[in-house]
């Protein structure tokens, strides 16, 4: 165990599996100089340039060109500096990458990493915010990661680089210099299996990504006693944990950062409800942003995002139903 | 004479692909006009000596990316053309099991990374795969296909900065055939053409008459060679036309009819038949080479017919490992 | 009122409203020889190059050019050809468009259509049959529309074109032949007000799009009197007719032909569900495509389809409830 | 002489505009260093010469698209830079409202239609207005302003083929400073450049030393005289150099410190600075206008810090009239 930065344990992890498997490689915009996170820095030293690729601004093609590579029996990482500019390759994502081996009937696989940052991340403002989670396990095809913790992120990092489906992986912006405990040898973690963070029966809360510190610290302060859940994976998302935990506590809510509106919050309430029949529940309820852009302002920012307090205040409603 | 007969095998054999591609669309648009052939078709009629005469300098470890009218490069690349008919009429033993169809036609075997429904995704499908093959230090090149419509699209301008940046050993042709589906392309495209703007992001390129074989192979034997002695992307524009319309139930109003008629003039395959002919070679022996493609195809598209539909199963199969979807209740 | 086709009722409109407006326009692939479904047939020979403007395959120009246009004054219909390549254009969408009157604190409006004709239509297999109605709801800036019948297409044609607002219409692929009765003098149609196709006390089904003919269908063979709500528009969409349906029926079915996973059917049956509490609800269920691409065979692409059989087995066993 | 003394202040305007854009980001990263302006800020030091040699042949209706580093270009085409000032830091007030900030500059005003935190999203947007423009019978043109990193992104190849094609009124101004963020462009680049790439579009290009502000204006009143008189599109390829890093924070540590230097000796201001007093103007009215444009951006700044926040309800206003997001419980 050593404690280190979100960037460092997933450096570290990339840095792994490049050592490990000769196929693995990286391209994107201004990896050579380290990535905009840090979280590739001093690869391009270790591996040269042919396995760490700094790419032009061409986005359509750093995707597409991954999609070639790993026809071709290589394992790229097609790095998408953040998950607003992956809307400048989403041809590729959705109907390249993600359709490959079902509409060539299994004749060839993209097993790819797509890493993209997302989320706010101080005043970046409307065009550099967004969380696109939900469009994402919308998609067939498409195995969807996005680790809330240091350790996380080197053990998701690991499983989407030896997975043979295409991953996308999606980093949290604000979370690239937050510190926590990291194993010596990070394992790669299995895709479906949500970490507990609190138990309790008061209710069922899920949540993952930048938000899972922040629930973590919301459900202390309400000092209301929760089972909480850190999903980890969003396809496959670990359903089994949190319906039975739901069937006990018989409410649920769920928080994200993204917008409320079609957020993935609305799925996993959608099949508790499903699984459990409406009956089975007191409580179902969703924690997420409004349906508007972010702002740059810092007030207005904090407007829109979830707070420990507004969490708390969720938590104590639920609880109460 | 060992020099000239292989030149007059190699020659043959092309007439040959050429055939087969030929007898294959039309089977395949009547299959499609007769409701057999489901969904869409985007025949290639009038275009087969692109694609045979740049796949007559490719190897099998060569790798093919394709577009919606990809019969042709299949073809020519080697891939089954039973399993592809199979495929355009949805059945069980198609090339991709059925879940492709005509606008996904693909076999990995022969190195045909796939058909595209998406003009121009192929060119940076090709330019990694290159990356690819580079890493792997395998003794291969990528030729991308693509339509004249294509270079309108952002990616091609991507994929001829990156292949040029990074000397990836890629062959681009273009096929012109003077159409982006309803409109005349040169409608719409402004400037010098896909062989300056080509040039103008380092990629050489060389214009070819895309309706003689023997001009397509000899730029493509060309610049294949100077791709694998690991000169870097090359280009090729080869301008063709296309006999039928966009697809096999768009009868083309939009052009003159004369301007058509002038193009079956030029056939590709007529005019290697005649420079064959010239070389000796009976008119017999050629005329059952076709018989023989046309027969090919024939039973293929009867075998389709004949055979099964895929399992239901295969609806919900090769989508995913982690997070598949289960059989609906 | 005439019997027409749906590719009629929206050719109409869209002449009308550009003999109404001279700055109305219209831009896309093949537009002057009538748009792939004959949507735009003789319209150029009626308003000429400049306003029925046939664009090269550019992609994120037709959606960019869409943009500056309306920043500048005019009305861009901007033709998409088919929805999913939308999926080439989701940056001048989604970071644009959508964005540019909230970033630029109301400064400029883009007062344009994006009409994307969306779904299956026989055998054009998964890369030119996707449905993404979810994705653009989940937009904060986008309002949504998705007619199902030829009068609704019209209607909502109009209003799109004459709204401030960014509009996505969503055209059902497998409708543009389908004939319904259309009026003589068509109106522009309210966003968010649902159509109800019928009535009953058992469950509220609720749909929109390519399976509002279906799920009439399926409904009357079921045998069963339900609440039918053709929503019509997704965003806003009409949560105050399902959920005073819902509370009377108690019963929620929402039908559509995206994937189930992260569908718009996600966010209405949590939107009821939080608006009644799960306890005002007997059963909440969602009835939607596999999370698998769409395959091209015949018997393959039915088995992912909605069918009128399906829905009245969907209807049985809510109502059974 | 009423000739030259119009041609002297026209250059002093330049002058003052340039001392302006420069004293304006001085502020702004000093404000952003200081943690007073939040998010990031990407100062255009070292090439205010293209932007105000550019807009110096502008009229007000004419519009501007431009980039994430968009000061120079609002200040340049008149915008007001205390409401400027104000968006940096987030306050009431602020050209936006406080919602866009830096990157989003924007003032619709004087038709500074939008910075774009998108490289290349402004190429798209400018032909498009540029057809608005056509169909309303405007007498105006669009200049688009970006990087050469955008050289790289497909809309580029689009929108020259776009512009090209309907002949519209639109100055595309390529701001090559030499790099893209942390990367040297030339280093993922490749081919004759920006100019040959849009001359093989179908744009014609001109070269110009985006340091010599005189320069600049001059090819600019050209090209801008040939749009105007019906000419369609022109491109007009100016090299510079950027001084600060890519954003405020960034010291650049992949260049040489000997190459910033250097491109300070060559300084646009600098140089006007010695041409106007070589005409004769007086060095102490040259030192007043600079000392006015650092007195005015300092009062900005310090009106911005003083001003009061947005109200809480701007964050939820002006996203959409039908289905507009509800103030949250
Ligand atoms: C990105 C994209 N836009 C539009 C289409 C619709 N479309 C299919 S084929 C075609 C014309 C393509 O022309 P070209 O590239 O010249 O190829 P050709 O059909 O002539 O072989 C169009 C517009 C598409 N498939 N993909
Ligand atoms: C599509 C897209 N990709 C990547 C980025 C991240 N990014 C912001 S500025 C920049 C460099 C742009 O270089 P250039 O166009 O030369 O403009 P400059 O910064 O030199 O003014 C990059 C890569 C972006 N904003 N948009
Ligand atoms: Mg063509
Ligand atoms: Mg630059």
């Amino acid at each position: 165990m050593a404690r280190m930065t979100f960037a460092e344990a997933a450096r570290r992890a990339l840095a792994e599996e490049m050592r490990r498997d000769p196929l693995v490689w990286a391209l994107g915009e201004d990896l050579v100089q380290g990535g905009i996170f840090g979280q590739y820095r001093g690869l391009a030293q270790e591996f040269g340039a042919e396995r760490i690729v700094s790419t032009p601004i061409s986005e359509s093609t750093i995707m597409g060109a991954g999609l070639g590579a790993a026809l071709c029996g290589t394992r790229p990482v097609v790095e998408m500096r953040i998950a607003d500019f992956t809307l400048c390759a989403m041809d590729e994502l959705v109907s390249q990458i993600a359709k490959v081996r079902y509409m060539f009937g299994g004749q060839g696989r993209a097993a790819l990493v797509v890493r993209m940052p997302q989320g706010m991340w101080r005043n970046s403002a409307a065009q550099h915010s967004q969380c696109l989670e939900a469009w994402l396990t919308h998609i067939p095809g498409l195995v969807v990661a996005a680790p809330g913790t240091p350790a996380d992120a080197a053990g998701l990092l690991k499983a989407a680089i030896r997975s043979d489906d295409p991953v996308v992986l999606l980093e949290p912006k604000n979370l690239w210099t937050a510190e926590g405990e990291v194993p010596d040898d990070v394992a790669p973690l299995p895709f479906g299996v949500a970490r507990q963070a609190a138990q309790g029966d008061a209710a069922t809360i899920v949540t993952w990504s930048a938000c899972v510190p922040v629930v973590e610290q919301g459900v202390r302060e309400s000092g209301i006693a929760c089972d909480v859940f850190d999903l980890r994976s969003l396809w496959p998302w670990d359903e089994g944990a949190v319906v039975a935990s739901a069937r006990r506590t018989g409410r649920l809510l769920v928080v994200h950062e993204a917008v409320t509106v079609s957020g993935f919050g609305a799925e996993v309430l959608a099949r508790v409800v499903e699984a459990l029949g409406p009956a089975g529940l007191r409580a179902a309820e969703r924690l997420g942003a409004p349906r508007a852009p972010v702002p740059f302002s810092p007030p207005l920012e904090d407007a829109m995002r979830i707070s420990p307090a507004r969490v708390a205040d969720a938590v104590r409603r639920v609880a109460a139903r | 004479m060992a020099g000239a007969s292989n030149e007059t095998a190699r020659r043959i054999a092309m007439l040959r692909d050429m055939a087969r591609i030929r007898a294959f669309e039309r089977e395949a648009v009547a299959a499609m006009r007769a409701g057999e052939a489901p969904g869409v078709v985007h025949p290639s009629i009038g275009q087969e000596g692109v694609a045979v005469g740049v796949c007559a300098n490719l190897r099998r470890a060569d790798r093919i990316t394709s577009t919606h009218r990809g019969h042709g490069h299949a073809i020519a690349k080697g891939a089954d053309a039973g399993a592809m008919m199979l495929e355009l009429h949805g059945r069980a033993g198609g090339c991709c099991g059925g879940k492709g169809g005509s606008m996904h036609i693909a076999d990995f075997t022969v190195g045909m990374l796939g058909a595209n429904g998406v003009v121009g995704a192929g060119i940076p499908i090709a330019c990694g795969a290159a990356q690819a093959i580079r890493l792997k230090q395998e003794e291969a090149i990528v030729a991308c296909f693509f339509g004249d419509g294509a270079v309108n699209r952002g990616p091609f301008l991507e994929g001829m900065n990156w292949a040029a940046l990074y000397r990836l050993p890629v062959l681009f042709v273009c096929e012109d055939n003077g159409f982006a589906a309803f409109t005349r392309n040169s409608a719409v495209t402004a400037g010098g053409g896909p062989a300056v703007r080509a040039e103008a992001c380092g990629v050489p390129a060389t214009v070819v008459d895309g309706e003689d074989v023997l001009a397509v192979d000899g730029a493509a034997a060309d610049l294949v060679a100077r791709i694998r002695a690991g000169g870097g992307p090359q280009f090729l524009h080869a301008k063709c036309y296309r006999w039928e319309g966009h697809t096999g139930t768009d009868a083309a109003a939009y052009r003159p009819a004369e301007e058509a008629a002038a193009a079956r003039d030029r056939d590709c395959i007529g005019r290697l038949r005649a420079a064959l002919e010239a070389a000796g070679v009976a008119a017999t022996e050629i005329a059952a080479i076709e018989a023989d493609a046309e027969a090919e195809m024939a039973s293929h598209r009867a075998a389709a017919m004949a055979a099964a539909w895929p399992d239901l199963g295969a609806a919900f199969s090769d989508v995913q490992d982690s997070g598949a979807p289960a059989w609906p209740a």
